[in-house]
């Protein structure tokens, strides 16, 4: 294969298809009950070194208690896919849990600003990282979805988001036009929240997916976190809804209100006062260590991240403000 | 004459760029107010989508995140990044709004960093998102921003996201989608394209206030300058009703 | 780019995606009204040499009105994907409506056996021919809607289908490992039946998707069948279930029954008499000729077709039969 | 003893290899037959994948095709062609079952036609399908077929589906993904497997009422010999009664 080019930024996990296959050859096809709690899930799932991804967007439908946890049992030295990321990037900041990254969208919290202690963290030198774009690295993914090594896409070229990039250039066998190719990325680890799930896996999924159906399937090792757990009867009435299949997860963790204080789609809307606030307290280092110490160190579950916040009104107001975007807008 | 700001400026010239009927990928902020108040407009029949998956909503008010609920109110489909972005790529988005902390003569943006160390950044900013990606499938790519010579620099220190490259038809060589890249670029001071050619950043309307000296002034390499140099419109009324009271009544983006 | 190796097939369609890019920038992205009948439809978007896919599987929701409206308005000369296909495949033959052909599964009707006529059809040497495989064209239509001019693969390597294909073989330029690349497939026209759509094209489909998502993004011109039209608001109440949006429809046909004789899920089930007479009719061309009289050529519209194929009744029974099996089977 | 003929006798067969907990991609038929026994006996956590998108689905009755609605009746999923093929690509499909005109001794298949002009063939078959698919992902692949001189050729005349290719390590430099490949053959008269280093066909167990030299007297090839032979155990009386009673009640396929 002839390759014109090459980015000069570091792949931190292995492309190969066969070995992904000897993977996923030893992974479980049977039904079982994989409820469990997201403390036993981190602990069993996510290790010291492994290559993290998170679902959702940034701020909406994002495994907030996964990512608390990470913090909480003290990973280190994990890689981690920087792809519309944007608050769990933030905890995960707060923790130091990752060293290697992939970097699509980092360190902002989009309108509402950038994280202070993240770019902090990110100038320091004490990140190692690669440079893609958000569609990139949903390619990366859907490669490995697909079980294949690489994927040609037609972005990045002429720019140094190329040439910070672990992406070679190709040209078409076909047309004779140039390409970048990617490399398959297969996480170690990856956690997605949904709407619904049976204790099994089988998922549901309202709103967008953004980049998770094809992250479920390439990720090695996949915690659910769920709004609520429905019954394998439910799921089976309408084949139609189910967007994960029980086959590629690993743990259920039933987690209500489970992306707070991010958004979740007709469920209910992110709380902007605690977002502000994070981003307010990370510019104090000793305000921000008692605000971790409140919100997640001293909390032993993501009720009680959701007791310190407002409890159950606050939920209830946060589901108010999103049903009436979502029912009753002008 | 109305009294606006030069956001309220901006958001009103690059409305007006969008005719009815076509597709923009949009972000949050000055962009999504733009499409807003196209499709409120001229545009009424405008195609929104958002990279995360949201396609056609109709905005109920400006989000605050390209993936939260509101991106997907009332919306004609909730799909995922691939099929916002393959749709890109397929060719059926006509147009993008971006952005940067640097942009160059010929419209390539740097949004990832100051300094040369790219494991130690001087200063680390989010990196591409979505924008490298839209810039390369959209047909025509366009800026709003303020103006001044240190954003407007004659090589962006780091290119994140495609412009017209290295200008003449280096883009075209590249292996980036053929006849797509930037378009507009409007500044609280002026209006500029590209030079057919050359690719090079030129003047092709100036802002009421402004004089073209000023635009040069403020910008950190030469400006090529259209034949015929227009005064950019002032907002009209209406469209400032329209922005103010229905696109962005909290003033998120407008009171900025 | 190194081409190890390549099959001796005819590619039928261009697979440039800078060719494509300049076709799709024309199509309208406008919310207009596009119903008409079957009949406009293929008179306006389907013409003698264009390249033609059909959505469904081969007896499972299929659009038959367009098929049959194909053979009654005599198109010739077109190139068709042979693609998870079944009876639309012999309703095609019966009206030789294609002589390039690109092969995945043809001639056969799974468990019912094989077609006489289109057997005869493609031994005749009449039909310039193309081997694929099922996944291997639905990969080429999933390409086409990345839109890339090619995708890599991991089958058909080392078989005689890579030889009569028009494959290539490359080298993954991370791992080395071979892969067979196969080009886009831009289809000119194709037609998808689904059990929703607003008079703008926004579809719903319930059960399987076969390969109709990627086959709608790909196509140039698209020409949807629908159960039934629903409101534009029923479509924007919840966007989660759209899986065809308007922008990539070119015509919306109300077509109720619009699978029959073929299975439409949750709908009604294939009419087993009725393809088994099909099969068996092509032994006898005056038989046959006289079959597609009644049955083709003789009907002005889907509705004449179902009525002399007993009408109202029959399509109970057939209703009753599939929401049998789907609500009260043991 | 159990009275049963040749197709029953090669559905409990194979039902058998299917091990608790695997995977197995059917097509209509007598696969489907195999897998639907297999859940009931050996194998309840049996996953069934249909190339067309069905999950898991718990069959209610035999489907007449790969897509119709009982692939997806209580299915966990209703997914597409894309999905299912992807995920064998993975590596997540253990088994499947696949037939041909031809069969060779490198358990080859064809399925395309015969005679040697491409274009006008003597005799035109439906082609791979999805036949090429999963012989090429799954790990697995295992063939039920009536056993002849005809069926059974030293080389196929067209090698529609991969077995082992040329055998030795020719797979393995192919570009298939590695390790994967046929498994077992069942045929009216017994079971082979492939000699681990040359990839030839070779008997491992000769079915009730055969000898030996049947077997190589209906096969086009030499067959090689495994050490170890042993007679294929017949089906039980509860194999049978399964079978007969909620498998295939109607008998379209054990009524062959």
């Amino acid at each position: 294969m002839d390759i014109i080019k090459q980015g000069i930024g570091k792949i931190f996990t292995n492309p190969d298809a066969d070995a992904a296959r000897a993977f996923f050859r030893t992974k479980s096809r049977k039904m079982e009950n994989k409820l469990m709690s997201p403390k036993e899930a981190v602990e069993k799932f996510c290790h010291d070194g492994d290559y993290l991804t998170i679902g959702g967007f940034g701020a909406n439908r994002i495994p907030t208690a996964v990512c608390h946890e990470l913090v909480r049992q003290g990973r280190k030295n994990m890689g981690f896919a920087g792809h519309t990321s944007t608050h769990d990037f933030q905890i995960l900041c707060a923790g130091k849990v990752f060293d290697k990254l992939d970097i699509a969208y980092i360190i902002g919290l989009e309108a509402r600003g950038l994280s202070p202690n993240a770019r902090k963290y990110m100038q320091s030198g004490e990140v190692e990282v690669c440079e893609w774009t958000n569609y990139t690295l949903s390619a990366r993914l859907k490669a490995a979805a697909m079980g294949v090594s690489f994927l040609p896409i037609r972005n990045m070229m002429g720019t140094d988001t190329f040439t910070y990039s672990g992406a070679k250039m190709i040209e078409c066998p076909y047309t004779g036009v140039k390409y970048a190719a990617v490399p398959a990325l297969y996480p170690d680890v990856a956690a997605i929240h949904v709407h619904e799930a049976d204790v099994y896996g089988n998922c549901r999924i309202r709103g967008i997916s953004i980049s998770d159906l094809d992250l479920a399937r390439a990720a090695k090792r996949l915690i659910i976190t769920a709004e609520r757990i429905i019954r394998n009867e439910d799921i089976r009435q309408e084949p139609t809804y189910t967007v994960i299949p029980y086959y590629l997860v690993d743990a259920v963790c039933e987690v209500p209100y489970g992306s707070y204080p991010g958004n979740m789609y007709a469920e209910y809307f992110s709380d902007e006062d605690h977002l502000r606030e994070w981003l307010k307290v990370e510019k104090d280092p000793a305000a921000f260590k008692e605000f971790l110490d409140k919100n997640i160190y001293g909390c032993t579950s993501h009720f009680d991240y959701l007791r310190v916040n407002g409890g159950m009104e606050k939920m209830w107001e946060l589901r108010h403000q999103e049903l009436m975007v979502l029912r009753n807008a002008k | 004459m109305a009294d606006y700001n030069a956001m309220e400026l901006m958001i009103c010239v690059a409305a007006r760029e969008l005719e009815d009927g076509v597709s923009v990928g949009v972000g949050t902020g000055a962009p999504c107010a733009a499409a807003m108040l196209a499709q409120k407009t001229n545009s009424p029949n405008l195609l929104i989508m958002f990279e995360a998956g949201g396609v056609a909503p109709l905005l109920p008010e400006m989000p605050i995140s390209v993936g939260d609920s509101r991106t997907t109110w009332k919306a004609v489909m909730a799909s995922g990044m691939c099929d916002i972005m393959e749709t890109a790529c397929r060719g059926m988005l006509d147009y993008t709004f971006l952005g940067g902390a640097e942009i160059d003569m010929y419209g390539n943006l740097n949004s990832t960093r100051i300094g040369d160390d790219h494991q130690k950044p001087k200063v680390r900013f989010p990196g591409s998102g979505g924008a490298n990606d839209f810039a390369s499938f959209a047909w025509r790519m366009m800026v709003m921003t303020p103006q001044d010579n240190k954003r407007f620099v004659e090589r962006c220190s780091y290119i994140t996201t495609p412009g017209w490259l290295e200008g003449g038809n280096s883009r075209q060589q590249s292996g980036l989608p053929l006849e797509a890249g930037p378009y507009r670029i409007i500044t609280n001071m002026a209006v500029m394209d590209f030079e057919p050619e050359s690719k090079r950043m030129r003047i092709i309307s100036i802002n009421p206030g402004y004089s073209e000296s000023d635009v040069q002034e403020n910008c950190g390499f030469e400006l090529l300058v259209a034949d015929k140099v227009s005064g950019t419109k002032a907002p009209t009324e209406e469209e400032l009703r329209i922005l103010r009271e229905e696109v962005d009544p909290y003033r998120y983006v407008i009171g900025r």
